[in-house]
């Protein structure tokens, strides 16, 4: 067994307890599950709430403090968070300049913050969403529940933390968080499946030599599997797929992600590759983030993330964050 | 045509969270292959807090035991199949409203106002590789328990060719056919699950009377 | 292929020329394989280098900036640097205070630098070497190389980094460094084993059900191999074997580390059993820190560090750090 | 008594590449067994830094070309082997001074001398599981080529059970045992090589004159 656990349906609870005890700095609610920013709510600023299937660590409990999420709700791994924790973390952070919920699109995640944004409207809190949808491997999306959202969700995290902190009005932190979705786009590559504690085993079978191109973040097989390939192939594959859909007109953040068990090493080598297309592309790279930020528990492997951004987008970027999983500046 | 009481209705969702215990590494094993392999567990957590839900306060009629059960599974489910049966029971237990005895032709009609609800929320039709492609052709079936059964079983088994459009099993494209959906799958776990229920009153001689299981004790309580 | 490379030959050089381009604030040296605070050499101040096999990130590449490393010498995977590195990075962040080794002890390590700390001393640099040996799982140290260094590695690079920065004189930081080296201790449990570049497959074979006991950071077999345990199980067997070394008598540093392929999700799990079993030994846990430090590349499992600390390693360890592996304070 | 130069030594390194190369993933898969599994490529690596840095700037004695070799395999290896390996050459080679040709009989002590050096900087003895087992049998045969072949090979089965004292084996305790040692093994190869070498000259009708190898056919330019 590859998994450091008690037993599955405990998974999440635990790791809550860890959470509390090694980051005294946030308030960690084990029995409502909910991790909130230990000064909620902010007077004045608008809350920032997110959530999802547990299993993306750091994202999003690891992404709450100042400068970034006022709160996260872990659902259980892989699986969307219920209403009721959403509504319970609105009235947490609401300083009465009104919440938004950061949702990736996920039929699960949306169903449940709309059932939650409804419930908290009733309780008179502003609510507003956004919704992340940044994975350029979901084509014809017509016919699909749309694109998923991936490591964009960080961009929309951050820079919108940046904005809300800063003490802008609920319209304003829902059109920062809504450009930074529109601007960005990303690809998932796996070298292995995760092992999932209510499986207990991979969910999907990869054989040696093999890798599957446009995974999500959930273990669910990607669009294509196809023979091994080269840290440069893959970077000239994954670029080009997130060009093609999108060609930046200015300069862009750079996500190069970790699916959870692919070495720093090996992504730092990635990074080196993805920035070689890139120049040969012309794309003009103003900041990068290498590391395990948006996982997919013990998978092997790595996703892109490009998100164009203007001066302010950049601005936000770079002002300060103070999070477990994210932290600069003062 | 057999009268319907809240005790019916609790023995439907106890024999319900039995078979999804049963079966949850089989509907954790389908969304593996489709999805992400917490279909069963999510399930498995729902259902047994349904129970332990109605256990601790039964309501006495069966719309407010529906709507208990919907908003339990609301709260404890998550991801997809949470909203979407806690719409499916919530939705068909408004449309019984208060009443403590409904016969099965209302029954059979508030379960299609709860399958409406699940495909207006989720947006799904049949052939969408959903819950749906299960649950719609069975509560046509209805108030024949029997054929409501076969109904649900085939229009899951249904479901293996199809090319998913909504849910995550979606984002697979082409490779979301020759496998069954989780969901439709428990759906027809639910609809065997009632027509048990359905088959142990009438076993019993008519009525809401207790079949076979331990829960039959209490029967006559309400 | 679980490996996200080139060719096995190319890892460490393709990380160093993704590692130059993702942290500007670096200067990344891939010819000689260095990494190097930017400022370097800090007038009056005394340098610290620190090295090693690559495969551990963010060990040390990722521990170099203000408050911490000022140079790290990067070998190939698993394998110790060679003394040329070591001799340069020397050369350029001596200010003139001399400059501290700060050494894993393995042979190769100690071997490669003795050897470049003679060189570097011919070249009239002023150089004291402290080695950590914190891991408990070897015994009978007499008739071994010695105890291993792996987690502590952190604690002593932050603590005697921050004394650097703050000032103080090489014999000073240098006690520093071998205070904090003596107050750790670390255990390690394998999960899997990791896929080394240069064999393109796992070190071990860790048949399902198994786990390993008192590993080190290269994907050597540990000490014993058992069947598979509880997150509850391991974190009492671990903080035993720690406690039985050495019964702290005042707060520690807990460092609660993944191996690299362990999800955080389990890591904060793990740290619930490991803060249980501390509070009923009755050990008082100044500080946590949970996450992917001190790695083996993609081996799932995790260590547990403890390092006694006094007021003073205590203010030192809170001091402002800003690498890319650890950042907080100003 | 044969006569040996640079060329005899550039010949033995070249062979010990080659070797080297040959079984670099057998040392590797060695050592992933009671070590780090990195053994095979840090040979191979040095080696072929040897083999560049001497075609480069060839020095013309047998002291230093083996001088030479010893700072490259120290600059390219890492990890034990490095410096330990560096060391064995650079000592042997400081022994023989400059001195353009030299004798077996010098060569073999200052391999001696080599060897010594790897002792006291490692401080193996033999029976602790390491590359001194097969190293310090083998230059005691010296100058008896096969002898010394034999002996290192022998040195270095000879390590299968004991438990390791020395090295990264070490911490295994005992499930070290059982193993054979990387480092012995590819001290092994060394010899051997140095054997085949030798060979080639006695072939070839004694002194220095090249073997069958391509760079026999340079052996007279010194
Ligand atoms: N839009 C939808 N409409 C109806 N049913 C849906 C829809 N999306 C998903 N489902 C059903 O939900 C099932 C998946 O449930 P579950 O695995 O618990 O949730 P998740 O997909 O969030 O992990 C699918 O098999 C499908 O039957
Ligand atoms: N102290 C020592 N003295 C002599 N030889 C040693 C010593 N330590 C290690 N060795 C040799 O080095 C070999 C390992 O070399 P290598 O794998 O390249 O280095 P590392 O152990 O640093 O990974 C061992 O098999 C052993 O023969
Ligand atoms: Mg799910
Ligand atoms: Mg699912
Ligand atoms: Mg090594
Ligand atoms: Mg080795």
């Amino acid at each position: 067994m590859r998994m450091l656990i008690n037993e599955p349906e405990r998974v999440v609870g635990d790791a809550l307890r860890g959470m509390a005890a090694a980051h005294p700095e946030l308030l960690v609610d084990e029995e409502h599950r909910l991790i909130v920013r230990r000064d909620a709510p902010v007077p004045g600023k608008v809350g920032l709430v997110s959530g999802g299937g547990s299993g993306h660590e750091p994202l999003h409990g690891g992404f709450v403090g100042p400068g970034m999420l006022d709160a996260a709700c872990p659902g259980e791994v892989f699986t969307s968070p219920v209403p009721d924790q959403m509504t319970r973390a609105a009235a947490a952070v609401d300083g009465g300049a009104g919440v938004l919920f950061v949702v990736k699109n996920y039929t699960g995640d949306v169903l449940n913050f709309d059932m939650a944004a409804e419930l908290a409207e009733d309780d008179g809190v502003e609510v507003a969403r956004v919704l992340v949808q940044d994975d350029v491997a979901v084509t014809d999306s017509l016919y699909t529940a749309g694109r998923r959202g991936t490591g964009g969700t960080l961009f929309v995290e951050k820079l919108a933390g940046a904005a809300a902190e800063a003490g802008a009005p609920l319209a304003r932190v829902a059109a920062v968080a809504r450009q930074a979705s529109e601007a960005s786009r990303s690809f998932g590559v796996a070298l292995s499946s995760p092992t999932t504690p209510a499986k207990g085993g991979p969910t999907f079978d990869l054989p040696a030599g093999e890798l599957e191109l446009g995974i999500g973040i959930h273990g669910e097989p990607g669009r294509e599997r196809r023979p091994v390939m080269t840290s440069a192939e893959i970077a000239d594959f994954t670029v080009d797929a997130l060009l093609a859909d999108r060609m930046p007109t200015g300069p862009v953040l750079l996500l190069v992600n970790g699916m959870g068990a692919t070495p720093l090493l090996e992504l730092y080598g990635f990074n080196a590759e993805v920035r070689r297309v890139l120049a040969e592309r012309r794309v003009e790279v103003a900041r990068t983030l290498v590391g395990n930020y948006v996982t997919s528990l013990d998978m092997a492997g790595c996703s892109v993330t490009l998100c164009q951004v203007d001066e302010e987008l950049l601005r936000l970027w770079d002002a300060p964050v103070s999070t477990p999983g994210l932290r600069w500046g003062r | 045509m057999a009268q319907r009481d809240a005790e019916f209705i609790r023995r439907w969702l106890e024999a319900a969270a039995e078979a999804v215990a049963r079966d949850a590494s089989r509907l954790t094993e389908l969304d593996s292959a489709i999805g992400d392999a917490d279909h069963g567990s999510n399930m498995r957590r729902g259902f047994a807090a349904v129970v332990a839900t109605l256990a601790d306060q039964p309501p006495t009629d069966p719309g407010g035991t529906l709507r208990v059960a919907g908003r339990t599974l609301i709260s404890t489910v998550g991801g997809a199949a949470g909203p979407l049966y806690g719409t499916l029971l919530r939705s068909a237990g408004k449309a019984l409203g208060d009443d403590p005895v409904v016969d099965d032709e209302r029954l059979a009609e508030a379960l299609r106002a709860g399958v409406d609800g699940v495909a207006s929320l989720g947006g799904a039709a049949v052939g969408d590789k959903t819950m749906v492609d299960a649950l719609l052709p069975a509560v046509s079936a209805l108030p024949d328990y029997p054929a409501a059964r076969q109904a649900a079983e085939e229009g899951a088994a249904a479901t293996v060719p199809l090319r998913a459009r909504k849910g995550r099993a979606s984002y697979l494209g082409d490779r979301s056919t020759g496998h069954l959906d989780p969901g439709a799958a428990s759906s027809a776990l639910l609809i065997g699950a009632l027509a048990d229920a359905a088959a142990a009153g009438a076993e019993a001689g008519g009525a809401e009377a207790g079949g076979a299981e331990a829960g039959g004790a209490e029967a006559g309580d309400d």
